[in-house]
């Protein structure tokens, strides 16, 4: 973990609502692993107050890459800063995704959670995994890559309908090991409700507002189950990443 | 060379610069050498195990934070079996911030605490309410605050430092109070009571309702508190409030704070503490000025 | 149609948006039909005139607005005689806000008003120092504020409304007081006390040191307050503190507030309450919701 | 007094502590005065909260310009905007200076405190009066004009020493009718001084700390004699010019 003011170093628009910003650290490139995330804030910019959690999109030798979604104030300040404009970064922080080996995995992402499902791909990759990558979104804007299978809910690119859909269906014909997740709630339960026909391993990357980011102020607790009771777990420390099954 | 060690009770401090409480742990330790600061606050520790409060416990508003994290924390017992381990080998003074529902578990924490070595000094949050008088928070009512501090006194050596609530009518008077009731040092101020509502849910923003309030946003409220506490008492004041970098601390030091602490600003650049640390020293150097003619100074 | 007519003690508003008290003045005509507000409420008016404190008397801090103008105003007899006249023929409801050293004091300004035709309602500011009790504020002390309000309302048949100070450890206690007493309705909060200094010549940035925190920063702590307050009183509360747009508003009418005031936002956006009756109507509209049904409709 | 949202439609950067930027709107322009005042904040821009007053720099047909000082953070983010962006304006303000007729005027400038008399010798012009000119400066980049007589601290350009040092020379040796000065408070006390022993009218364009602009908050205070006796007048509605003999 580093705390670092940055340039951005390559700025990509996707479109009007997601853009990708990259940095280069050696140090921070080198410790980030698939499902940890960096909390950011523009240097110059002094509300929102909170850095916000991105998680790493993109690893490359000393480059790291966020894919980030126009959603608020913080996210429309990092999108309007150009190329060489500074950004404090801390991180990499929390606890990323298991990574187990050989083993045959679906990859399910709703949106912008495809963020940290892109680098995990790449992790997975390298262990040897045989992977499926499902990506659901609104429409043609919230697809970031034509390789996998997608669907839309108007249909204007992919299949026309929730990405949840075809889990059920890729499930009951396919015998799958791990299933790794990441968007927005609704998809996350209707995953888990699946997944736990089906017996897979189940790791979920979960969300709150965020804090410290590092484990100190217990601002972003989530509820989850231990030993068969409900505890507060630290998203940013304890996870982002969770078993899937013990989220309450 | 700039020499500015304070005193806050029994403790000689390098610089007057900590953080406040429940804003900072140990993990910051991996980010900088943290035996810089003048002194460690920690966490509010309770007697008793604390899981704290439903989730949503954070939210943003337009010009600062609200928080209900409701003390969680691991009860003393396990504060003392791990905290407690790695804190009091770190090379600088170190401050428990203690809460308890009623006097006498207080004196059971302290108790608890007092057979620790390591420790420096006691934060008193009297943020809460005791369960002894119908939950009336402990730091708005004189004679509680009276009876607490001077049991505190009695059962230890240590440095005591109560912090106060800045939700009340007179922070002087309660300040008096603790200062005769023998408190070595007053810290100042917690959380203001806030509260922000989503228009769309109609939920409120923090699932306990109503939430501490810290950040720029109290920085004025903070600083007033200050002045107006150090104007009626004669022990040092831990200052806090919205301090994001040396001239807010400046601020503080000006109005009457002896030393500064550092909350919120924690989570937006942690490294912050020790920018104020160099800010200060720049600044003391560049006006030729020391660091104790700096303090209470306000030119009216 | 959207119809959000309320009614504040006697008086009927053809809409819940009114101006805080000393952030408005007839200046505004020039900008808009001020009789578009639900109604307007006047600079605070003493029976004597008043000079106002030494300057600089206003500051602005990282997310708000301090001042202290000592209630600068020409005197009861000046108002009726310049302001008033122009006032009342202002197709709205208008109350005027008054304040006093004592009780008696507070008699003869309503005296004097009750005189004059075209006045809807009294605002009572209750955070000045009561001459007759050591300088203690009015607005924190509940013995005080029963005789008061029960004085005001024998001497008049007209609305009363008693403005709160957030400066004090319960503002449910106070509340629940001024109705007791009479009071037909109550805004809330006034400036919260604040300070700020220039660390460069050390100064306090309001020549009278301590001075009143308006403005966005204030607005957790003001709609905690409405939201406390809506809980134990039936008469209707006027909600302010860092109003600047519709989503702000409906924070506070969600929060408990039958009508909103803008302050210190007049002097971003002298049009702000226009935007914020024409915004409400919107939101009823698009929402399908009655606006009786938004007060104090938080969705736990 | 109007309040409006406008876009910029010109903008002429000076250096980097000075820039002009310029309105289009017939009513806000037919109604200005010399020495009036506008309150500008960008729109977009939330803090510093309280817009600021300038002055009405110049006058032409519709348009109406600025010369701005860059010193704080409002300034600088009104710097920052660029031309089609979007300011509101609440103006003209105040009361401006009073001009006589076929007077021998002096006008003394100090800094920022060009932006006024900028604006009055136009108008001084119009009502045939014989205007002479100083400014002064730290430096030559305080120098908004050459066409005048220029003082700066460093000698930079123009005669190296304070403005007012001039100004004492030039009474003595010119009869001057009225004096009109706008600037920094140690030249304002100072031009007094000396006008003081001329006995010339003088007027002078005072500052402080605004909240409304308007008249109605009380919050621009400043003692100024009147019957003999100190009051506080509003800088915002009964200025900013006011008799300069009678500041207190
Ligand atoms: C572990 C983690 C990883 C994330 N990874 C990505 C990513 O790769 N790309 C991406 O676009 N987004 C990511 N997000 C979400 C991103 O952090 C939010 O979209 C962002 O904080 C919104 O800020 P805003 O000011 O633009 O919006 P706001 O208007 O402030 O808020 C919109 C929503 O964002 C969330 N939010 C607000 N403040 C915080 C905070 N302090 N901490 C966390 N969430 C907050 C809340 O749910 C809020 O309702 C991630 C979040 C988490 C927790
Ligand atoms: C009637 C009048 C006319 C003016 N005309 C011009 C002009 O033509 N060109 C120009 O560059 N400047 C002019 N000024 C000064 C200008 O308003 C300030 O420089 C500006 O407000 C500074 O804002 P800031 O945020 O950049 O600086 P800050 O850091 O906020 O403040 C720097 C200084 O500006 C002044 N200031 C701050 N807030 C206010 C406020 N709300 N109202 C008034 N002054 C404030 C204070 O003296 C402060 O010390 C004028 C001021 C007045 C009162
Ligand atoms: C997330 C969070 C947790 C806090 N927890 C505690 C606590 O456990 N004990 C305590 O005395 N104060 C606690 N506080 C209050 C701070 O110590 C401090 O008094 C307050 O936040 C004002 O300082 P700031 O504005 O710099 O944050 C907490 C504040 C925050 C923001
Ligand atoms: C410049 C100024 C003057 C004020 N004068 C008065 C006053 O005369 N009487 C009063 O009751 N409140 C006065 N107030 C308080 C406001 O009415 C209001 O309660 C407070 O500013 C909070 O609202 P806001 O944040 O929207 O400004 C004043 C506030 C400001 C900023
Ligand atoms: S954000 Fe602070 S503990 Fe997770
Ligand atoms: S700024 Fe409000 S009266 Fe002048």
């Amino acid at each position: 973990m580093f705390y670092k003011v940055l340039p951005i170093v390559e700025k990509e628009v996707i479109n009007n609502k997601y853009f990708i910003i990259t940095f280069t650290n050696f140090e921070m490139a080198e410790q980030s692993c698939p499902g940890q995330f960096f909390k950011l804030k523009g240097l110059e910019q002094e509300f929102p107050i909170l850095p916000r959690p991105f998680s790493v999109f993109k690893k490359e030798d000393s480059k790291l890459s966020f894919l980030i979604k126009v959603v608020g104030t913080a996210t429309k300040n990092l999108s309007q800063l150009k190329i060489e404009e500074r950004v404090a970064l801390l991180g990499p922080l929390g606890n990323g995704f298991q990574i187990h080996n050989g083993k045959k995995v679906l990859i399910v992402s709703g949106g912008i959670g495809y963020a940290p499902l892109n680098f995990l791909r790449d992790g997975l990759n390298k262990a040897d995994n045989e992977i499926t990558f499902f990506h659901g979104g609104k429409n043609a804007n919230d697809v970031f890559s034509k390789n996998i299978r997608i669907y839309t809910e108007d249909g204007s690119i992919g299949e026309k309908g929730l990405v949840t859909d075809g889990v059920e269906e890729f499930l009951s014909q396919n015998q799958i090991d791990v299933v790794y997740t990441c968007g927005p709630e609704n998809m996350l339960r209707k995953v888990k409700e699946i997944c736990e026909g089906f017996k897979t391993k189940l790791y979920m990357s979960m969300e709150t507002v965020m804090a410290c980011g590092i484990g100190s102020c217990c601002g972003c607790a989530i509820k989850v189950e231990e030993n068969g009771k409900p505890v507060y777990k630290k998203v940013c420390k304890d996870g982002p990443v969770f078993d899937g099954y013990k989220i309450v | 060379m700039i020499d500015f060690k304070i005193k806050i009770g029994k403790m000689l401090w390098k610089n007057p610069v900590t953080v406040a409480s429940g804003t900072f742990g140990l993990e910051f330790g991996e980010l900088f050498d943290i035996s810089q600061l003048g002194a460690i606050v920690t966490k509010t520790v309770t007697l008793h195990p604390k899981q704290g409060n439903a989730p949503p416990r954070i939210a943003e508003t337009e010009a600062g934070l609200l928080n209900s994290i409701g003390l969680q924390n691991p009860g003393i017992e396990n504060f003392i079996k791990t905290d407690l381990h790695e804190y009091r080998i770190i090379d600088t003074n170190l401050i428990v911030s203690i809460s308890a529902d009623s006097i006498s578990q207080f004196g059971e924490v302290i108790q608890e605490l007092e057979r620790q070595s390591g420790i420096d000094g006691y934060e008193i949050n009297v943020s809460c309410p005791n369960v002894e008088s119908e939950g009336i928070i402990f730091g708005t009512d004189n004679k509680t605050v009276f009876k607490l501090v001077s049991m505190i006194k009695k059962t230890t050596e240590r440095t005591v430092i109560v912090k106060l609530t800045p939700n009340l009518t007179s922070i002087e008077n309660i300040a008096r109070v603790a200062e005769n009731a023998g408190a070595d040092a007053i810290s100042l101020i917690n959380t203001v009571y806030g509260m922000a509502i989503d228009i769309e849910t109609r939920k409120p923003k923090i699932k306990n309702v109503i939430a501490g309030y810290s950040g720029i946003g109290i920085k004025p409220i903070a600083l007033q508190n200050v002045f107006r506490v150090a104007k009626v008492v004669k022990i040092p004041i831990i200052g806090m409030g919205g301090i994001r970098n040396t001239n807010d601390a400046l601020e503080f030091i000006i109005a009457g704070a002896t030393a500064v602490a550092v909350g919120t600003q924690n989570f937006v650049n942690p490294l912050s503490t020790l920018d104020i640390i160099q800010g200060l020293k720049k600044y003391l150097d560049e006006k030729k000025v020391q660091y104790k003619d700096l303090i209470n100074s306000v030119n009216f």
